[in-house]
């Protein structure tokens, strides 16, 4: 048997629709035969045809909707057609559902899943990755899974916590990523993994950047380079111990985001290894974001935009021989 | 007696019998009056951090708000709906606490003025984003009817202004999709702050949007407490039944600034000579008097019963510590152990 | 001959004299189904990257809207409006170019298919958030006004479901609130996607909601060709006289997937039985066909021309080099020297 | 004569108006006699009575209509009542406005005035500070002026450039921040001001901590300790030389912000001068911002949340001691 990275997100919301009577999925085109653009909730329906529920186009209201049903008991589960519509609903996951706990004692426990990050000829307004924006706001737990197994277990995860969780799930990885079985639990939310170990540079990353810095790690250690993998898991709250204990190890951090340069994930993990672990450098950090353009539609564009393996690699290289 | 005053058709409630909850209403209008004028000499006097935004001339639209909710029923005030919120069981007291910054209000001294509510009593906290508590409330109803919960309503308060929102049309429309037992009572008083309505909308008349939701729509005079009572009371009560979601447009003037900082010298005399521009409390007051509902000893000890409970409420929320930045455990989540950072 | 055909009443369009500009209509329909069948080819065959959304069945409604259009107006076409988008005067290489990522597109390789536009020539750039290009339309508006121009229109396109965003009411409100000589040309093709209008509305007419923003509203049947043009002619017209907004809903199926991607087995066989469902192009041709407004002869020449400009216009597109990254300048925002940290 | 920042900002949309018929202002409340929410066009709609124009509360639109203008030649300036609503306008900011020119060749020349910052009282929804989200997206300038004549030049400035600004104006400083007279030009935008030089230790910062930190400078001096204060102007563009020769100057950086702590500007000031000055630092950098919560209401907690100088002292004299 063999489970993607998708199956694996609508296997966890299958079971926690089972498991839980108060869980309900929202969103466009979720429900039906249809099953959502991506056929992340495929068939749910069928079985939950009154928890499983297409939504007009209607970002804002339908957070508003989840946050209310939340605050009443339920654990909604909001899917957005694509994390770049969530610019629409932005405000009521900041304001509102970022807000409510800390105002009012009342946590939200809503999860927002926001199919994120670039694939092929996407374009700028289906491939963004807004963890950034949403992890800078107080209130809000960022989950970004970058394996199957985080995918299902993490899912399953957010729905238990009480507070708000943006579950940002990439669409490159929806097909790419596969996996034998689905663990039935992983590791503590909040806590990072080491992906894999390595003594001579740490590469700090999350979501689809994972799969190209293994990549790139396995590449260099046939030159007898070993890389260390870190894949956060959570950008909110950032597990800066790990972090700082793998750099403490290597001496060495690069930094890799598929987000746009400017503030976001890679800067505030070297602002955090610099600020508290400066000793620790044996020299300068360094990161790799896309550029600070929108992201192209045309692949030979869109393969520039985005930094992959390639470009990890050479950084990488030039990094080790400072 | 039954108003539904449809598409603005002026009815002659002031001529009719008072509905037979007009007193009861009466003395929580008179109770918010009391409160927020109470507030405004704080304000004045320095006492109060931040603004003052009252509900002096809105308190006949507010207070049908609150009365005809049950415990069950969800609502949703925004910033004049003192006499709305007093009605439906909010304690003065939370109020005082509230514009004091006391600790021991609901939001301890996190948030101040009109943002407060306790979601866990079904009485919403608005956030300052107009239009957004809607869906909100919708989401509240689903979620009761997902609980087999049977019999309940949400009444959503907005203004004129909050109405030209995009998050206020995805709520309406929504709540009408999923026909959740929604009442949402539109106040139009003429001013989204310093903004007349010839900037902010241009229908003939703003209860002409229900029918584009498949909502029924009334439309009120809000200085008339009995239509109020009628229509609002009778809209929650259709809600109740099944019936599809409700909208009710009230006329008034805001009798007051925006807030308290605002002198309001945008407000025309020309508007001012409105028919709608009526105190709503005094109208009230002459009806109790003319129909002889209550005698001038009554009245009297009710607002002397109005002025104790607001002075008591000030004192005990003046008596009270303020938050201590010490003392504060500084985390946006619940779950303490995913604290980003702790300090 | 003017449709009003206000609130839905059905017209008999079909058995009076056409219009005038039938047979120019038609022939726009005919390029652009032409156009969009070609490009489903070059999808399938795996020779475009991304998505490929046509106007399938609602090419009778699209060409009305770029018809009636000057020199000069405003157009803001969405994602099923290639008919449109040609009648307004887009050259299809545009499309072409766009759709194959040709560094000599409007988009050069940067955005694709439908989001595609030349904004200095009036016609707006679509993003895809549903609802935006409205207010942009009367930003467009605003600024003609401002600088003295006269005679001018704008017209913007929406889907029933984008009609349900915020951003639309907004836009639509503010266009009322302006004045501004705007028509919005509405198409209910009865699904978003797969979600059909009983999860995106429920009123019992889209074109009730025109009143309530102080819109002129009809309803029209958008598998008929005259009364598109009948209609939407008549509202460029109105708004063009100085008449307040125009609203016009066309009810039609959408006869394709969402995209090329999606083999839309959600739609009903129910659905595929309703009058509106019917192919607007087939009807249009028959009827020239049955009032011999053009012979065997002519058809089949208008087509041939037809499939020549397409095949022109991809060949053309096919020939022209991609864009390449070295060469791109990664650059945001015109003003180079304030570029941050330049590549 | 003195004029306030608000009087500034007032006076350069005067003289903006005056001078340049494609200027208009639009925002809600902003015309007839009132004014603005803070008066900042007070006055402006009686000389210009078709420039100044008041809104529907649709912060969405208003930003659309604006982007439409400015398309077609018009130069409009936005005011948003309080940089919190700005929430719901972000979509076409940064999805409208920051992609066009990119993707069109058609540049958007509109400014969006956002009075920002936390003042006494304001609570969560009125004291925001959003700065950082706006830079972190493509195609947007981002200007936070920290003076009189910056208030003045940088929005005049502002309207001159082809592209997006959004301009953070900074409410505390509206009354607390006077000048004598208002100069014609400043410095080029882009640019950093060194606003006190100093040998020994950098802060760089922005908007209304400039002044709390130059309190803290001049508070320090009196102990012999130097310390050269970087105020940003623009924290996009950011002018990283200017912050680079600063900590090569001094060896030492302190960066303070006054939004939220996870990522934002304090981060990306770091990972900069950490990635492209390592060797500059003689000790490990430290930031300063506020507290991952909402922003409080009661003055008290408010003043806790909120860097100030008190906090900035002690950090720095702890950095001093490194
Ligand atoms: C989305 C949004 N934009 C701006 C504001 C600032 N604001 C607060 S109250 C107000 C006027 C509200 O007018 P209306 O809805 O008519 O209510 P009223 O004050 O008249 O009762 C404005 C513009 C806000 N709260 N929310
Ligand atoms: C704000 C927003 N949310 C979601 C989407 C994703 N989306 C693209 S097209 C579409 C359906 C549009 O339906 P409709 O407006 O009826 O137009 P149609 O496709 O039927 O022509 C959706 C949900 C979007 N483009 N914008
Ligand atoms: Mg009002
Ligand atoms: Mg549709």
């Amino acid at each position: 048997m063999s489970i993607t990275y998708l199956e694996a997100i609508r296997e966890a919301q299958a079971r926690l629709l089972r498991d839980d009577e108060r869980v309900f999925i929202y969103g466009q085109d979720v429900g039906g035969t249809f099953g959502g653009a991506f056929k992340a909730t495929k068939g749910l329906a069928k079985e939950f045809p009154n928890r499983v529920l297409n939504t007009p186009i209607s970002e804002d209201a339908i957070v508003g909707t989840a946050i209310g049903a939340a605050i009443k008991g339920m654990r909604p589960i909001v899917e957005m057609q694509f994390a770049d519509f969530s610019s629409t609903a932005l405000n009521q996951i900041l304001n509102h559902a970022g807000t409510h706990y800390w105002r009012t004692n009342i946590p939200v426990p809503i999860t927002i899943r926001l199919p994120s990050g670039g694939t092929k000829g996407s374009g700028p307004f289906h491939s963004q990755s807004m963890e950034s924006i949403y992890a800078h706001y107080p209130g809000l737990i960022v989950m970004t899974p970058a394996t199957v197994e985080d995918a299902y277990t993490m899912l399953i995860d957010a729905v238990a916590i009480d507070d708000p969780v943006v579950y940002c799930e990439h669409k490159y990885l929806y097909y790419h990523l596969k996996a034998d079985k689905l663990p039935d639990k992983g590791l503590p939310t909040g806590r990072a993994r080491i992906a894999r170990e390595g003594r001579d540079l740490t590469i700090v990353t999350y979501s689809a950047m994972v799969q190209e810095s293994l990549a790139v790690a396995g590449e260099l250690a046939r030159e007898n380079l070993e890389i260390e993998v870190v894949d956060l898991r959570t950008v909110k709250p950032l597990d800066t111990d790990t972090v700082l204990a793998s750099v403490a190890r290597t001496g060495r951090l690069l930094c890799v985001g598929e987000s746009f340069p400017w503030g976001g994930a890679t800067a505030e993990v070297i602002a955090r290894v610099t600020s508290e672990g400066f000793h620790l450098l044996d020299a300068a950090p360094v990161r790799i974001n896309a550029k600070d353009t929108p992201i192209p539609y045309h692949p030979n564009l869109w393969s520039a935009h985005r930094p992959g393996a390639k470009m990890i690699a050479a950084k990488a290289r030039a990094l080790l021989k400072e | 007696m039954l108003q539904t005053a449809q598409r603005g058709k002026k009815t002659s409630a002031n001529k009719a019998a008072p509905h037979e909850r007009f007193l009861e209403a009466f003395r929580w209008m008179l109770l918010a009056r009391t409160l927020e004028e109470k507030l405004v000499s704080l304000y004045r006097g320095g006492q109060i951090t931040g603004g003052v935004y009252i509900g002096k001339g809105q308190e006949a639209v507010s207070v049908a708000c609150g009365m005809f909710l049950q415990k069950g029923d969800i609502f949703a005030p925004l910033i004049r709906d003192q006499a709305g919120r007093s009605a439906f069981g909010e304690p003065i007291v939370d109020v005082a606490r509230t514009y004091l910054g006391s600790r021991q209000g609901p939001m301890r001294g996190r948030d101040g003025n009109i943002h407060r509510g306790k979601p866990g009593d079904d009485q919403l906290a608005m956030i300052s984003h107009l239009g957004a508590m809607v869906s909100v409330t919708v989401g509240a109803l689903l979620a009761k009817r997902f609980r087999g919960e049977k019999n309940f309503v949400g009444l959503s308060c907005i203004g004129e202004g909050g109405m030209q929102t995009g998050s206020f049309h995805e709520g309406m429309n929504i709540a009408a999709v999923e026909q959740v037992p929604l009442v949402i009572v539109a106040t139009n008083n003429h001013y989204a702050y310093s903004t007349p309505n010839d900037r902010e909308f241009a229908c003939a008349d703003l209860v002409d949007r229900a029918k584009g939701y498949g909502f029924e729509g009334y439309s009120i005079d809000g200085t008339d407490l009995s239509m109020c009572l009628d229509v609002i009371g009778s809209a929650v009560k259709r809600a109740r039944a099944g019936r599809p979601p409700q909208l009710v447009v009230a006329s008034v003037l805001r009798l007051s600034g925006h807030g308290e900082h605002d002198d309001a010298s945008y407000v025309t005399d020309e508007m001012k000579r409105q028919p709608f521009a009526q105190d709503c409390l005094k109208l009230t007051e002459k009806k109790v008097v003319d129909l002889e509902m209550a005698d001038a000893a009554t009245l009297k000890s009710w607002r002397e019963d109005a002025a104790r409970q607001v002075d008591e409420a000030i004192a005990t929320a003046q008596k009270e510590a303020a938050p201590d930045a010490e003392k504060e455990d500084w985390c946006a989540i619940s779950t303490r152990e995913l604290v980003d950072r702790p300090e």
